[in-house]
């Protein structure tokens, strides 16, 4: 089960490095946050107490809707289908999603989990997650891209999060998330501007400011 | 040391109250130098019984400052330094107040600037304590460079401001280490004196921090710039004395590091001998008053390392004779080259005071029109070449006592570096009569060269009385220094650790002869009256008329006919233009109806033009290639952070 | 106590964020910095108690950055509370800029978050928490930056916000890190990562993943501190953000990056990594001094300049600390004195950026002559943020030196210096440039009190820790500084 | 301090004039002319000390106080030359440098005096005469330098006195260049030919003549006059290197030492005759070529 969810968020992440549309890429997002939202519900041993319901449903509800709602909203005004050449193309970024899996794999075994992880695929995924991240942001134009390649990365953190931590503070889980919606909201209200500001929003192209 | 602390409280005290009154000229000037002189008094009282006395006295409070601590002590050297310091300061203080009077800025800020890097400099020599004494040096520089600024509205003068504030503080990095890798050795931060050998390295690091600020090549480029820049009695005080607190530097430095290895006394002298040589050479090649007599000074702190060198060089290969007259003359001519120095950049500033012009080439037959400051600078050129019977003399025939002593005595290294000095200080000691007969004989003598020199007039009554005081002093010391000599030797022997006995077995023989020099002095003065006596005899009742200049026949001369500064010099640039590289601009007569001709010259510094200025470039240059970095691009940006994650990840999980 | 002092500014910026009464935001953020300075002060002479059990404790490290928070935080409710500026300003001109904001009572609230913010971090001693507590000092300053809402802060305020995210992301997952080396000393999952916990038990951790937890940490909340190369979006942001708000993020909101890092080192230090820590953090703390002396050198803006200066003196802290012993000592200390020196530059570079309308360097002239009070207290900041004596930052930095010369480490020493060198030729060249020369217009400029009073205080501060190192400052030094397994 | 030491500055004092008056004599031989009389000098001081005097307009109290002060410049000097084996009055360890100093005084005189009266020629003159001054100087104390460090003394009064014909015979070469190189400075200190030529009539050639066109009466009496000692000076440095005998009685030590001196002159006079005036790049040469000379000399004796 926990291998099911882990390898459809692997899945999730190959679909965002090849994707070209701003709307898929996001429905690919949340998509992936539904999933990690239900990772808590099968990692858990115990049986599932009020608080991890509360933690996944949290997780369901700003990863799986409310962020990419208000992404959906930032970006109305743009002109989202218009493709736009990223710095990477998507065949290369393909590929190069499938070495960094291995790469993960293989940081998977240099850094074993102490108490046994519940599945070998948890350390790997989330460090493909956090590459996969990176790429997005390093690699696309978009802003609103990068904020998924922002998402991701911070879901990748948020895997081993739950995979290797049975118990975390209720308050630091909370801030966390709250940190992150703010995160996002704040980034969606900017994406608002800079579209409206540039009548686009490739950052590449936000380069006044340099020495 | 209570009275110390009272008399620097008052200095700095009063230079504040400067501040607060600054918009009243009269009074801020007057506040600024009461405090000067009433601190100078009560420091000078202190230092002389040190001094004349023996004994020492000190000070010590605690601060909070880590390895930190107000730690003041008087032994014979500082007290040493004390003297030219505060006369000078008091003396320049004076001639100030006369020197600013038209200027209409606030000069409160002047004098609280000047207040403060007097009592720097009396910190620097009193402390104890590396921290204090890099707080007291900084003071000083800040002081002196707001000093220098103070026509901060010129180009060129914030130029030079720039220049001298990065020399110094690039300078006073080195002092960092230097004082840092001592008090490592010793454990704390106090000066003590070491009897260990010490690295040549580390004197090595105070040589180039205490050098920059005495202005020994190569180090000395800030100098040829701010002293021109600054107001007169400023760059009198620098030029004087705050130098000179590089070469206390170098003397406390000696103490604290031990006994040093023989290739120090080798490149010390060697600094000395190109600062000598160089700096004269550059000297005469200026025709702008202050930038020779800042040249000028590069000269004379390279005789001063001279004497620093041969003393260090006695000391590593035993040779107390050639190490106590090296020092002695190392001491003595900081003091003579204070009083001519500062006599001399006080002239010239008078001179620009009347004139509004420093430029040789304009100016010309002064000497009539400023009767007291053409005296008192002709007295100041003669001592600054080491003519006797003035000061200059006394110190420079102490330098050649002691290479002639060793260089005839001695064998190996000693010998053949002293008989180098005694080559390299004579030929420094004839150019400086060519650099000084150029600087006195163009502005002061013959026909005025243009509208500024004929509108000279001589200066206010509080500016020319410090001139005269110093003339006379470099006249009196010229006179009565060969008996002052022999009471510098506390000060050596502390450098030194000689005792006196063997100040009298090595050098007795040569201290008793001394005051022959005296007498000479005064038998020339004997002569001088009776020739003078006779000539003014014999001239009573002949005819004695007045006419034009020999012109070779020609009737009509003018002041364009004179031989100007470029034309003096020209043959030393001829011979020296490899290390000069004097800049020529030259329109010169042709045809049989010939234009108007016209002959410019001017000599860049060396350093600066070929080391420093590329240098600087190149760095720029260097960075600017890296400035890419920061392109703007938030893409690449996150990859940085991405990239050194993984260097991080894999220099520390690897190993 | 320490509640009151996080909810205080809290309470008080939703109030404002409610209301939007302009009225309530010129009196609250002062109200509400003096308040906090208050009670800042009375936590330095009475400690006060733990409070949600044990997770916020004023150690010695939150104790010192606290009233150092609080201190340029009044001095910036002072000035934002005086400042002039609400002409409009010509958008998108580079060399023009000006610093207009119209919602003042947002830009206040946003403050007072901020403070609040900060607070937590000062006192939060669950590892978790201060991750929130740093990720919410973002997010409390994002607004700041961006408003003048033209597309120069907006550029800015994007840069700022994702790279401290991506970067803040990092620090979680060395949270996450940390936990698992905790959990594998002793199989035992559940672990408390409040800071004495961890540091009690740090010996018998995981050190493998303590090493990948230190890295993370260190880079994660270095993006925030600005340690290069992580520190590209703090020209952009510094330069971009109104005047008033700068000297807050450069004075105040570096120390709680700094806090994240000298927490990470703590741990380290705990588990017996020392050395390891330290060399990482040395490492960096060169390389920002060198980044910093490409850009001062040849800088032609004046709030950039100063922004690179940041780099360049978090990167003396970094050195500092990777020295380890007294350059720990030497490196909270210096982190003291440039929140005050720095601040105090950004407050007068607001003036200038009023009456001049230009942040190019070239095109200001004559300071002394125009503004002749801001002009010598511009200089006087140049002087205490080049460490020139008597200022503190000349006592910090010494004692950095000195703690690398006597721990032989002379290439260390020469780099350090060498460093500085240039960036002060840099830093001279820029300065006296704009301080001195000729005015071109002579009009003299009166600028209100409250624009002048907190640099001077400011910069009297500094010049005071220069001069006199209060022994109740002298002890939580040290005390901090032995936190950190030095001395 | 006998008798001798007294009589030694009055001896140079009176015969000094003579001097130049010799050197004119072997050139008039050499041209085969009768030439001046012997005593034309003391003729010469005699006449202009009883002249009136005409000064530019343009002078100041400097012009007509250097002759005098150079004069007195000199007399002092002269209290520092031993000569036969007589020590000087004012002999002290070192007095070589202030022999050198009070040279440079007399001349620091006379080329401010000439810059005093505006002309071009004399500035042309004072000019070269510093030059020339400057390289003459490290030759003057290097040679010194090797001769001291031959008897390991550094006063002129034990150096010259204590000389002996075993010394030259020990190390010729050295002492042989020491001297070569002291007689070229002479030449150039005295402004001889081929330095300078002291009579020539076109003032832009001159040196020192060019820089003393202005002077006229008693002034120019005490110029030619301290020229004439300042020669006899460096006369009896030579004599006494090259004449280091001893005959036991000072005064018949000075007596050889004062026929040594003319015996210089009449060298300088045979060289005077037998050389042209160098141009001034080649006696640069020479200055430097002289300072080589006693730089040599001190090697061969530092062995």
């Amino acid at each position: 089960m926990i291998d099911l969810l882990l390898i459809l968020v692997v899945l999730t992440n190959l679909k965002l490095l090849g994707a070209s549309r701003l709307g898929a890429s996001i429905r690919t997002v949340a998509a992936q946050g539904v999933v990690l939202g239900l990772l808590p519900l099968v990692t858990h041993p115990h049986p599932l107490s009020i608080r991890i319901l509360e933690l996944a449903a949290g997780s369901v509800i700003i990863k799986g809707f409310l962020i990419p709602g208000l992404l959906f909203r930032a970006v109305r005004e743009v002109d989202v289908s218009r493709e736009i050449e990223p710095l990477v193309g998507y065949i290369t970024s393909l590929l190069f999603g499938l070495a960094a899996l291995g790469l993960s794999v293989w940081f998977g075994a240099k850094l074993p989990l102490p108490m046994g992880a519940l599945s070998s695929w948890l350390v790997p995924v989330s460090f493909f997650c956090i590459i996969s991240g990176f790429f997005l942001i390093v690699a696309r134009k978009r802003a609103v891209t990068q904020v998924l390649g922002f998402l991701v990365l911070e879901n990748g953190i948020y895997t081993f999060g739950v995979g290797a931590m049975q118990e975390v503070s209720p308050l630091v889980e909370a801030g966390v998330l709250l940190d992150v919606l703010v995160a996002v909201f704040i980034m969606g209200i900017i994406i608002f501007h800079i579209s409206r500001e540039f009548e686009h929003i490739e950052t590449d192209r936000l380069s006044t400011l340099k020495d | 040391m209570i009275l110390i602390l009272l008399a620097l409280a008052i200095i700095v005290g009063s230079g504040f109250l400067s501040l607060l009154r600054g918009k009243q000229v009269r009074s801020a000037s007057w506040i600024g130098v009461t405090g000067v002189w009433l601190g100078s008094v009560l420091i000078l009282y202190a230092a002389g019984s040190v001094l004349f006395k023996g004994g020492m006295e000190s000070w010590r409070r605690e601060i909070t400052i880590p390895g930190g601590a107000l730690s003041l002590y008087l032994d014979s050297l500082s007290a040493f330094f004390l003297f030219p310091i505060l006369i000078l300061s008091s003396l320049a203080a004076w001639y100030g107040t006369g020197y600013l009077k038209p200027s209409k800025k606030n000069l409160g800020v002047h004098w609280f600037f000047y207040n403060l890097l007097v009592a720097s400099m009396v910190t620097i020599v009193l402390a104890h304590n590396a921290i204090l004494f890099l707080m007291a040096w900084e003071a000083m520089t800040l002081a002196s460079f707001f000093l220098v600024t103070f026509d901060q509205e010129k180009e060129t003068v914030r130029e030079a401001g720039w220049i001298y504030l990065v020399a110094s503080h690039l300078g006073t990095g080195c002092l960092f280490i230097f004082f840092l890798l001592i008090g490592a050795q010793h454990d704390s931060l106090e000066f003590e004196r070491s009897n260990a050998t010490a690295n040549g390295g580390i004197f090595l690091l105070a040589l180039i921090g205490f050098g920059t600020k005495a202005g020994l090549m190569p180090l000395h480029v800030w100098l040829p710039e701010a002293h021109p820049a600054a107001p007169s009695h400023v760059s009198a005080l620098m030029s004087g004395v705050m130098i000179k607190t590089g070469i206390y530097g170098l003397l406390r430095a000696c103490e604290l590091c031990g006994s040093l290895p023989a290739w120090v006394a080798w490149v010390v002298l060697g600094m000395g001998m190109a600062s000598g040589i160089l700096g004269i050479l550059f000297a005469l090649s200026q025709h702008n008053l202050k930038r020779l007599l800042a040249y000028s000074s590069v000269e004379n702190m390279g005789i001063i390392a001279i004497g620093l060198g041969l003393g260090l060089l006695g000391i590593s290969h035993h040779v107390p004779g050639l190490a106590m007259l090296g020092f002695l003359a190392c001491l003595a001519h900081i003091i003579n080259h204070a009083s001519y120095k500062g006599l001399l950049f006080l002239c010239a500033g008078a001179t620009g005071h009347a004139t509004g012009t420093l430029d040789m080439n304009l100016l010309g037959g002064l000497l009539k029109r400023m009767p007291w400051t053409g005296a008192t600078f002709a007295a100041g050129a003669a001592a600054i070449c080491g003519l006797p019977p003035f000061n200059g003399f006394i110190s420079e025939f102490l330098i050649f006592a002691g290479a002639f002593r060793a260089g005839t005595t001695s064998n190996g290294e000693v010998a053949i570096l002293c008989l180098a000095v005694i080559a390299g200080l004579a030929f420094i000691g004839g150019l400086a009569v060519a650099a000084f007969a150029k600087a006195f004989g163009t502005t002061f003598l013959g026909e005025p060269r243009s509208e500024y020199a004929r509108q000279g007039h001589e200066v206010e009554v509080s500016m020319r009385w410090p001139i005269v005081l110093l003339a006379s002093l470099c006249l009196i010391l010229g006179i009565t220094g060969p008996l002052l000599v022999p009471k510098l030797f506390p000060v050596v022997s502390g450098l030194t650790g000689y005792s006196q006995e063997i100040f009298q077995r090595e050098l007795g023989p040569l201290m008793a002869v001394l005051p022959k020099i005296t007498l000479a002095s005064l038998v020339f003065f004997a002569f001088f009256a009776v020739c003078f006596a006779l000539r003014r005899w014999l001239l009573l009742g002949r005819v004695v008329e007045q006419n034009t200049t020999w012109g070779c026949g020609y009737l009509r001369p003018d002041a364009r006919i004179q031989y100007t500064a470029s034309s003096f010099t020209q043959p030393f640039g001829d011979l020296f233009h490899w290390v000069l590289r004097t800049q020529r601009w030259m329109a010169a007569p042709s045809g049989f109806f010939p234009k108007p001709t016209s002959f410019r010259s001017e000599t860049p510094d060396l350093c600066q033009g070929h080391l420093y200025h590329p240098a600087f470039l190149r760095l720029n240059w260097g960075l600017s290639k890296l400035r890419w970095l920061q392109h703007g691009k938030v893409q690449l940006y996150v990859l940085y952070i991405a990239a050194v994650l993984m260097i991080l990840l894999v220099w520390k999980l690897a190993v | 106590m320490i509640l009151t002092l996080i909810l205080m500014p809290v309470v008080a910026a939703i109030a404002l964020f409610a209301s939007r009464s302009r009225a309530a935001s010129r009196v609250l953020p002062l109200g509400c910095a003096l308040a906090h300075l208050a009670l800042s002060v009375a936590c330095w002479r009475q400690a006060p108690a733990p409070a949600l059990g044990g997770w916020l404790v004023l150690d010695p490290i939150g104790k010192l950055f606290l009233l150092v928070i609080s201190v340029v935080f009044f001095m910036g409710a002072i000035y934002a509370a005086g400042f002039p500026g609400t002409q409009a300003p010509p958008r998108n001109d580079p060399s023009a800029a000006s610093d207009s904001f119209q919602s003042e009572p947002i830009f206040n609230g946003c403050l007072l978050m901020l403070l609040g913010t900060m607070t937590l971090v000062t006192a939060s001693q669950h590892l978790g928490l201060l991750w929130v507590a740093i990720e919410g000092t973002t997010l409390a300053s994002t607004p700041l930056i961006y408003l003048r809402r033209d597309s120069r802060s907006l550029e800015a305020t994007w840069k700022y916000l994702l790279i401290c995210s991506v970067g803040i992301a990092l620090a979680l997952l060395g949270n996450f890190f940390l936990e698992v080396a905790a959990a594998k000393a002793d199989g035992v999952p559940n672990h408390s990562m409040v800071l004495s916990e961890v540091l009690s038990g740090a010996a018998h951790f995981d050190k493998t993943w303590v090493k990948a937890a230190f890295i993370l940490l260190l880079i994660g909340y270095g993006t925030k501190m600005g340690l290069a190369p992580m520190h590209t979006w703090l020209p952009d942001a510094y330069s971009e953000s109104p005047s008033p708000a700068a000297p807050l993020l450069s004075g105040a909101l570096i120390n709680c990056a700094f806090i994240g890092v000298l927490r990470a080192q703590q741990v380290c230090a705990a588990a017996g990594l020392a050395p390891f820590g330290e060399e990482a953090i040395l490492a960096l703390g060169l390389l920002s001094m060198a980044v910093a002396a490409v850009f001062i050198l040849g800088q032609t803006d004046y709030k950039r300049l100063l922004a690179y200066s940041s780099v360049e003196n978090v990167g003396i802290m970094a050195v500092g600390l990777g020295l380890g012993g007294a350059g720990a000592f030497g490196s909270l200390l210096h982190a003291v004195n440039h929140s005050f020196a720095k601040a105090m530059l950004f407050f007068i570079a607001g003036n200038l950026l009023f009456v001049y309308q230009t942040r190019a360097i070239a095109q200001v002239r004559g300071l002394l002559h125009r503004l002749p009070f801001s002009g010598v207290l511009w200089l006087t900041g140049f002087l205490a943020i080049t460490g020139t004596p008597p200022f503190g930052t000349f006592v910090s930095e010494f004692s950095i030196l000195k703690s690398a010369v006597d721990q032989g480490r002379l290439w260390v020493a020469a780099m350090f210096l060498g460093l500085l060198g240039v960036i002060f030729i840099g830093m001279a060249t820029a300065f006296l440039g704009m301080a001195q020369g000729e005015a071109e217009k002579e009009t003299r400029t009166r600028l209100s009190w409250m624009n002048l009073a907190p640099p001077l205080g400011l910069g009297a501060l500094v010049l005071t820790l220069g001069l006199y190192l209060p022994p109740s400052l002298t002890q939580v030094l040290r005390s901090a500084a032995q936190s950190l397994g030095g001395l | 301090m006998s008798v001798a030491t007294f009589i030694v500055p009055l001896v140079g004092w009176l015969l000094a004039p003579l001097l130049p008056g010799v050197i004119n004599r072997v050139k008039a031989k050499f041209a085969g002319r009768r030439g001046q009389p012997l005593f034309q000098l003391y003729f010469d001081l005699w006449k202009l000390l009883r002249k009136g005097a005409v000064y530019s307009h343009t002078v100041s109290w400097i012009f007509w106080t250097a002759p005098s002060a150079g004069c007195a410049a000199i007399l002092t000097a002269s209290l520092l030359m031993p000569l036969g084996g007589t020590p000087a009055l004012l002999a002290l360890p070192g007095d070589i440098i202030l022999f050198a100093g009070l040279l440079g005084l007399a001349r620091f005189f006379t080329v401010l005096a000439a810059l005093d009266t505006g002309s071009s020629f004399e500035g042309m003159g004072s000019s070269r005469e510093v030059f020339i001054a400057a390289l003459a100087e490290p030759a003057l104390l290097l040679s010194l330098a090797a001769i001291a460090r031959k008897i390991t003394q550094y006063s002129l009064s034990e150096i010259l006195p204590a000389l002996s014909l075993w010394d030259w015979l020990q190390s010729t070469p050295a002492l042989a260049l020491a001297t070569a190189a002291l007689f070229i400075v002479l030449l150039a200190e005295n402004c001889r030919i081929p330095v300078d030529d002291p009579t020539t009539h076109l003032e832009l050639t001159m040196i020192h003549e060019a820089m003393v066109l202005d002077h006229g009466g008693p002034d120019l009496a005490f110029i030619l006059y301290s020229a004439s000692l300042k020669l006899w000076l460096m006369g009896s440095l030579l004599a006494s290197l090259l004449v280091p005998v001893h005959a036991g009685h000072w005064a018949l030590d000075l007596a050889i030492a004062i026929v040594g001196v003319f015996g210089v002159g009449v060298i300088v006079g045979v060289v005077e005759s037998c050389l042209a005036r160098l141009r001034m790049p080649i006696i640069l040469q020479l200055l430097v070529g002289a300072s080589t000379m006693a730089a040599v000399a001190l090697i061969l004796l530092l062995r």
